[in-house]
């Protein structure tokens, strides 16, 4: 390992060498708010995006959560015994006991009565509240937290550290694309607070044209997915240019991280999907403002140009959603079993390979909808996505093979994303499959599916990347036992919640039913528990990061003995990322030949030599 | 420098000493190497910029794809009611603004001050006229009805004039109105029953081209403003005004598809 | 950030192995002034050209009595513009001096544009659809609701714009002022060659399948299998309600 | 089918799933073999099925070998192997080919199955609206029988669903006979399902789509129909009906009761189809029948009672030539004013009901059927033979139409 000294940092006045952490504060409070408010440091943008969508997530959660708590119980009209009002029984003029219509199961209507009391008890008003709660899941766990989960938090932290250098090409930028996230979510939250939206996060026309006519939350619901869309598009034409201009002296394409691979490729697809879905978004503002008809058949326009113009953002969508993942995986994976990854190019191209096909078959999410060649042709093009993807699961466990395993808490998340993401990815043949997808197409099977894949795949890898990178983050270490425990907990959590609704799917259980027949009562008990025992698993995580926030051990610079440019940096980096620039003489997954930076067996022992060496 | 801080900014901070032109005081950010790399990196993150705007745009062409081949027949009577000349006029304008944008840069890689400044000046003139022409000869007659009097499509319908405003300066054509897009269309004597459609699409695409248009302009504004007060710009540093002069181009390239595809169909 | 500007530190050119350096010599290319007065009176040209062809196109069709097919207009205005697009990309854009990596983005996008026109098109192009063949009533249900005019509380007509648009023209100003209306305002320009003719009857109707793919049978949706053929439904063709307006008809020239 | 709709808690057909792939399939699916094309999906499904758990317990034992192998331990250094090998790289890219080129060659082929009716299918037509199905028999009839999925169902006893207990259409069609249905929307989309059938196509309200199925009762062990009573229904020549019901479900979301838009459709004889038919046909009968047939079948039977009961909508108990208080006022029901709020229900919206009353054009109710209705109306108001009911004194005077 050799380094340079960096003439630019002498420059700087002779910041490089005794510059404090950037977590360091400026100064008083509001000073060091101010300073945040203000920041261009890539490593802040991150933590405030982490932040953000952290907050975000709980805000879905808890509407998952809602959505799950109507579901224990199918919505029902029975006969009760009527009382009067000293809680007697009611009986008429003959004696007998009166009956009385009453509706049950609508547990959202008894959280949040109606303002009028007549809509109580009614069916409209309980349907209502769920419709609103599992749009505003999809919406906000769509727009504001998987897509920018990954790429905006830990992206922003790491691109520039990865890469060697100071900071992403456009810091001003970067923090623009913040203060937009931001101003989108609040646009979301303020269209969830003047009534909601009951579109279902699709916002198929002419429905969403049509829906509460007289309210402007749809439009303002709209409108902020139209804003995150910008700040997804400078975030990821950030990265573009960061990864071809910044990359440190000696590191050529082939020798950067497979992070960096999969942020690259995530970012050509945000840059080339989002704006379609920008038009699309704002030409749906002017249907339901204007009546302009391009969507609405009673003008001549066509619900199904609409689907085509949503899925072609919002198909690719889902690649940016899961390609940052893979990189993740491909970071933690050799680290923590501590050997070079198998087939590096391989899982390079299949990166690329996966964001060109995912503009070729959005196409299979319109099966029922499209016409028949239309279809035919979808369905064979969605089929080449699994190659790539197929490919890669072999990779990382071809990569396992003879290493050294260490079942850290981000290893044993990693593993879990490949046994779930398998099922996620298997899953989705008989939904590519056009005669089957015909019969699970809407239903809970696909439900199922985009979850083991979302959840199981994103949201899973963004957890596991959080344990991988907090030490480097907050300079801190957090327990592993407690942290082992939450991610067990989320694994049957998530497992309950999710493999019954294949079942619910194939028995024909469609999705976004408030109410349903009562056989699938039993599998929806199972996922509704399943889902409470996934936020009890997330509970134990956000307590062992505060518990790691306040008293955890203070972090070694390189605590899993990686050997990419991020471990290079002081845990936490200082505000210039590094003292000197680094130059690359190493691969980033050479861990035969090369001794990781800042290795201390005390930390940490290698896995070739004595625990006892040093 | 991981603030942003207006005051570090090394052109903001020496207004008055303007002995030494702006571009020649510019440090490039502190993660650049050379101010080359910063160049070039602006120059590919603006043309990925653009590649936005393109898909963007896709939108609105692939809209009126489909429904030209849907209603092939509401497209061409729409577009009768579209002066070609006025058309052309405005192709011409957004030309010569490109080519006069392009020629400031040059001026200004070359150190000439003054004349890339003419130049600036000259095509924010370019843009304000094709707005001018947009706004006041094709979208009023099309929404109102009403004519400016020496607009050349109006001596045609000298017989159906049946008001004036402004001493004769604005004429109003009894039924020429109301074109308008979807569910506002209005025009009485249209022969085609999906018409408003066309006029969903002509307005969504000049309009937000017209949008494009306006944001073009404010940063030649901007542009302009900067090279008075800093002499921000020159042979070693001109990164603004080069990136202003590509969203300019491309302003004009939608233009020169959006052109034919509205006005000369038949 | 308020140190001097210092020089360019030269080593580290040596030692960026992949040329990032080297590209930068095509950044500051400076075109000459004739190229681009050249572009632009080639850019004029062409806008002459195609604004020609289109004039010509028309005088033929007039002239000569011969339609020429619809895709003459699109295929050569749209490739006089791809010219034009060109030389503006290449020549004002620089795209031609500067970095390839600049083209290679371009070039990405369009190909992004090509996919999605070529895939929709694929699907919308190749399915019937039920364009109403009585233009004259819209479908109503939730999608209609449309209202005769701007303001929020206008009544609701659940009808296409244009036909209840002309029916009251009519009833204002009866039936031959509206021909005679009709007839200068549907020349809007003097010279104009042929008359737009009404697409309101020319849809085809299909069942919804894609037409010739896969037709074992071609079901149709109103045949005779039934003793009283299917009802009457949706937006399908209805007798009672074809042009039935005598005077709504539009006039033809 | 699922087992509330029948009696019969296994119904099943006489062949049963047979092959490799077919075990299991009771995990997914709660029956088998409704029509050909049911079986070649769920013969298809139980294939992926299969060759996916192949797949993944491939990988996860590998997997899991690696991990408890390998696991860390202080001085065991990492034993190592290659990181690229060209030949295993390469199959393991090809081999999963032929794996999805024959996924979807299947895929296909069922499809076409699907998607393609056989030409002499009985040609029925759907309508679909906020929240109703509407099916048109051949002859023009449509079906006006609908029921409660719900405890007071008396056809279902005790199945815990219909919110509202809001009754769904049932609609009969010939089993062992190829039928085909043409389908648009009123409104929004929708997409009918029946999960028996495993096919399912959306509803477009700007264009035709298609749906077909051969739904099997000779062979299937079927229920009898039994009356409200509980006793059978006998045909003419007396015999018994057997019948099976499968559940249609949209599966477009599309508003507030897209749960509820549920129906039945109830395969039977081809002989009681044609009787059932002929029964509903409007041709022959009084202005008030076909008004009461109109009522049941086009789903005014979901919102509006004619029982005076408050529903979702204005009962028609006694609404004929009464006085309702609208947004527009108080209006006097008369036939102007019944029919403008069935073609233009925003146009006066009666007040303390939603206003979600589909719009019907006149090709769904045409003037007879109008006619129907009013005179149906007439026939339960009691101020249809007398005098207008008096103005409510306090409301202004009815608006002049």
């Amino acid at each position: 390992m050799t380094t340079l000294d960096n003439s630019r940092a002498h420059e700087l006045g002779g910041h490089g060498h005794h510059e404090g952490s950037y977590l360091t504060p400026k100064g008083g409070f509001w000073t060091t708010v101010w300073d945040w408010a203000t920041t261009v440091d890539h490593k802040k943008i991150g933590v405030m995006y982490l932040g953000a969508v952290l907050f975000m997530f709980f805000l879905g959660g808890l509407a998952a959560l809602a959505v799950r708590t109507e579901l224990l119980d199918p919505v029902r009209t029975i006969q009760v015994a009527a009382t009067d009002a000293a809680g007697k029984p009611l009986l008429d003029a003959e004696g007998k006991q009166v009956m009385k219509t009453e509706i049950v199961g609508q547990t959202l209507a008894r959280w949040i009565p109606p303002k009028d009391e007549a809509k109580l008890g009614t069916v409209d008003y309980g349907n209502q509240l769920y419709n609103r709660a599992f749009t505003l899941h999809g919406a906000i766990m769509v727009f504001m937290v998987i897509i920018p989960s990954i790429p905006a938090s830990l992206g922003n932290f790491f691109i520039p550290l990865m890469l060697g250098a100071k900071d992403v090409a456009f810091p001003r930028l970067n923090l623009l694309s913040w203060y937009i996230y931001v101003t989108g979510s609040i646009f979301a939250v303020c269209s969830i607070l003047i009534g909601g939206v009951d579109t279902g996060w699709t916002f198929y026309t002419p429905y969403s044209t049509t829906t509460d006519a007289e309210h402007a939350n749809v439009v303002l619901m709209v409108l902020g997915a139209f804003i995150l869309g910008f700040s997804s598009i400078l975030t990821g034409l950030n990265f573009i240019v960061t990864v071809h201009k910044l990359r440190a002296p000696g590191m050529g394409w082939f020798d950067m991280p497979l992070f960096i691979w999969a942020m690259y490729s995530t970012s050509i697809i945000q840059v080339l999907a989002t704006p379609v879905i920008g038009i699309t978004l704002l030409l749906l503002v002017f249907e339901r403002m204007f009546r302009i008809g391009i969507f609405d058949p009673s003008l001549g326009g066509d619900p199904v140009l609409y689907q085509h113009f949503f899925w072609f953002y919002s198909h690719p969508v889902v690649y940016v959603m899961i390609l940052p993942a893979f990189g993740v995986i491909s970071e933690i994976i050799p680290v923590h079993s501590h050997k070079k990854i198998f087939g590096y190019r391989a899982i390079a191209f299949a990166s690329l390979g996966v964001a060109l096909v995912s503009f070729l078959v959005w196409g299979h999410h319109m099966f029922a909808s499209s016409g028949e060649l239309g279809a035919t042709v979808f369905s064979a093009l969605t089929f080449l996505v699994a190659i790539p993807t197929a490919v890669k699961v072999f990779n990382w466990i071809a990569t396992l093979y003879k290493g050294s395993i260490a079942l850290t808490t981000p290893m044993l998340y990693a593993l879990m994303f490949l046994f779930l993401f398998s099922i996620g990815g298997l899953t989705g043949l008989p939904l590519g499959a056009l005669a089957t997808d015909l019969h699970l197409h809407d239903s809970y099977f696909v439900v199922a599916h985009f979850h083991y894949v979302m959840m199981g795949g994103t949201i899973i890898t963004f957890v596991a990347g959080l344990h991988h990178w907090w030490p480097k983050m907050f300079g801190k270490m957090y327990n592993q036992f407690w942290a082992n425990v939450g991610a067990w907990t989320v694994f049957v959590g998530f497992n309950l919640t999710f493999f019954t609704q294949f079942f619910l799917g194939t028995q024909g259980m469609p999705r976004r039913y408030a109410s349903y027949v009562s056989e699938y009562q039993t599998l929806h008990i199972w996922s509704t528990v399943g889902s409470y025992v996934l936020l009890l698993g997330f509970l134990i995580h956000l307590f062992v990061f505060i518990h790691s926030l306040v008293a955890g051990r203070k972090a070694p610079a390189n605590p899993w003995g990686g050997l990419t440019l991020e471990w290079e940096a002081e845990s936490p980096p200082i505000e210039h990322n590094f003292a000197h620039e680094p130059i690359v003489t190493h691969g980033p997954y050479d861990f035969e030949t090369t001794v990781p930076p800042h290795w201390n067996a005390k930390d940490y022992p290698l896995p070739h030599l004595p625990a006892n060496a040093h | 420098m991981t603030t942003l801080d207006t005051r570090s900014n090394p052109l903001g901070a020496d207004v008055q000493g303007g002995a030494t032109p702006g571009w020649k005081r510019y440090i490039p950010g502190h993660h650049w190497r050379t101010a080359d790399e910063e160049f070039d990196a602006c120059t590919l993150g603006f043309w990925l910029f653009l590649a936005t705007e393109v898909l963007l745009f896709a939108g609105l062409f692939v809209g009126y794809t489909i429904m030209r081949f849907k209603f092939p027949d509401a497209f061409t009577n729409g577009s009768s009611y579209l002066d070609w000349r006025w058309g052309t006029l405005n192709t011409v304008v957004l030309l010569l603004s490109s080519y006069t944008m392009a020629a400031s840069i040059r001026a200004f890689q070359l150190d000439r001050q003054k004349q890339g400044k003419i130049l600036l000046s000259a095509t924010f003139i370019f843009g304000l006229v094709f707005l001018l022409i947009k706004f006041t000869f094709e979208y009023t007659p099309k929404l109102s009805g009403w004519f400016i009097a020496f607009d050349p499509a109006l001596p045609h319908y000298a017989s159906l004039i049946d008001g004036q405003a402004l001493g004769g300066l604005f004429k109003h054509v009894e039924g020429y109105g109301g074109k308008a897009p979807g569910q506002f269309f209005s025009y009485a004597f249209s022969e085609d029953p999906w018409e408003p459609l066309w006029w969903s699409i002509y307005y969504c695409a000049t309009g937000i081209h017209a949008l494009h248009v306006i944001i073009g302009m404010t940063l030649i504004a901007w542009c302009f403003r900067r090279a008075v007060l800093y002499k921000a710009y020159g042979p070693s540093h001109y990164t603004m005004v080069e990136n202003t002069g590509l969203y300019w181009h491309l302003v004009d390239l939608i233009w020169i598809f959006l052109f034919p595809l509205l006005y000369l169909i038949h | 950030m308020s140190t001097p500007h210092a020089a360019s530190p030269e080593v580290f050119n040596e030692l960026d192995p992949h040329g990032m350096g080297a590209a930068t010599k095509h950044s500051h290319h400076i075109v000459s002034g004739m190229t681009l007065i050249s572009i632009l009176m080639i850019l004029l040209g062409f806008t002459a050209v195609t604004v020609g062809a289109a004039q010509m196109e028309k005088w033929i069709e007039a002239s000569l009595h011969y339609e020429l097919p619809r895709w003459v207009n699109v295929i050569v205005a749209m490739s006089i513009a791809t010219v034009k697009a060109t030389l503006v990309l290449m020549f004002f854009m620089l795209l031609r001096f500067s970095n390839p990596i600049n083209t290679v983005v371009f070039l990405f996008c369009l190909l992004a544009f090509a996919l999605f026109l070529f895939f929709t098109m694929l699907d919308l192009g190749t399915r019937g659809m039920i364009n109403p063949i009585k233009a004259h009533q819209v479908e109503a249900g939730g999608i209609g609701g449309i209202r005769a005019g701007w303001r929020a509380d206008a009544p609701i007509i659940n009808q296409a714009p244009v036909v209840f648009w002309r029916d009251r023209k009519i009833a204002a100003v009866g039936i031959e002022r509206y021909n005679e209306l009709k007839n200068i305002l549907s020349h809007p320009h003097e010279g104009h060659g042929t008359t737009p003719v009404s697409s309101g009857n020319m849809s085809i109707n299909r069942p919804g399948i894609t037409a010739g793919l896969f037709n074992a049978v071609a079901p149709a949706p109103h045949d005779d299998h039934a003793p009283h053929g299917a009802a009457p439904h949706g937006a399908a063709a209805d007798p009672a309600h074809a042009p039935a307006a005598a005077p709504a008809t539009p006039a033809k020239h | 089918m699922l087992k509330t709709l029948t009696n019969n808690m296994t119904t099943t057909l006489a062949e049963g799933p047979t092959g490799w792939w077919s075990y299991g399939w009771r995990w997914f699916f709660q029956n088998f073999g409704v029509n050909h094309n049911a079986i070649e999906t769920d013969r298809l499904y139980m294939i992926i099925f299969w060759i996916c758990v192949g797949w993944f317990i491939f990988l996860m034992a590998i997997m899991m070998y690696c991990v408890v192998k390998y696991r860390r331990r202080p001085g065991v250094p990492a034993p190592y192997s290659p990181s690229h090998n060209t030949r295993l790289e390469l199959v393991w890219t090809i081999v999963p080919c032929f794996f999805l080129f024959y996924i979807f060659l299947e895929g296909f082929h069922v499809y076409i199955d699907k998607l393609v009716a056989p030409g002499d299918s009985l040609q029925m037509t759907l309508t679909a609206k906020k929240w109703d199905w509407t099916i048109t028999y051949p002859n023009g009839a449509a079906s006006p029988e609908r029921t409660l999925i719900g405890p007071d169902s008396t056809q279902f006893g005790g199945i815990n669903k219909s919110p509202a207990a809001r009754p769904v259409p049932i609609f009969y069609m010939p089993g062992d006979i190829p039928v085909h249905i043409n389908m648009i929307s009123q409104d929004v989309m929708h997409s009918f399902w029946v999960p028996d059938f495993r096919v399912k196509f959306d509803v477009f309200p700007n264009r035709y789509t298609t749906y077909w199925f051969q739904a099997k009762l000779k062979d299937a062990q079927a229920s009898n129909l039994k009356d409200s009573t509980g006793k059978d229904v006998v045909t003419a020549q007396g015999e018994k009906v057997p019948f099976i019901d499968h559940f249609i479900f949209c599966a477009e979301y599309c508003g507030d009761q897209h749960s509820e838009m549920l129906g039945i459709i109830r395969i039977v004889p081809m002989a009681y189809y044609l009787a059932k038919t002929e029964e509903w046909n409007i041709e022959g009968k009084s202005p008030e029948e076909i008004g009461k047939l109109v009522f049941q079948s086009q789903g005014c039977s979901a919102c509006h009672t004619v029982d005076g009961s408050k529903g979702a909508a204005p009962t028609w108990k006694d609404l004929y030539l009464s006085h309702q208080p609208t947004n527009q006022g108080s209006v006097l029901a008369d036939d102007n004013y019944i029919r403008e709020s069935i073609y233009t229900p925003q146009a006066k919206l009666v007040d303390g009901y939603p206003s979600n009353m589909p719009v019907y054009t006149s090709a769904q109710i045409d003037e007879r059927r109008m006619q129907g209705l009013i005179a149906y109306m007439k026939s339960l108001s009691k101020f249809a033979s007398s005098t207008p009911a008096p103005a409510d004194p306090a409301a202004p005077a009815p608006e002049k139409k």
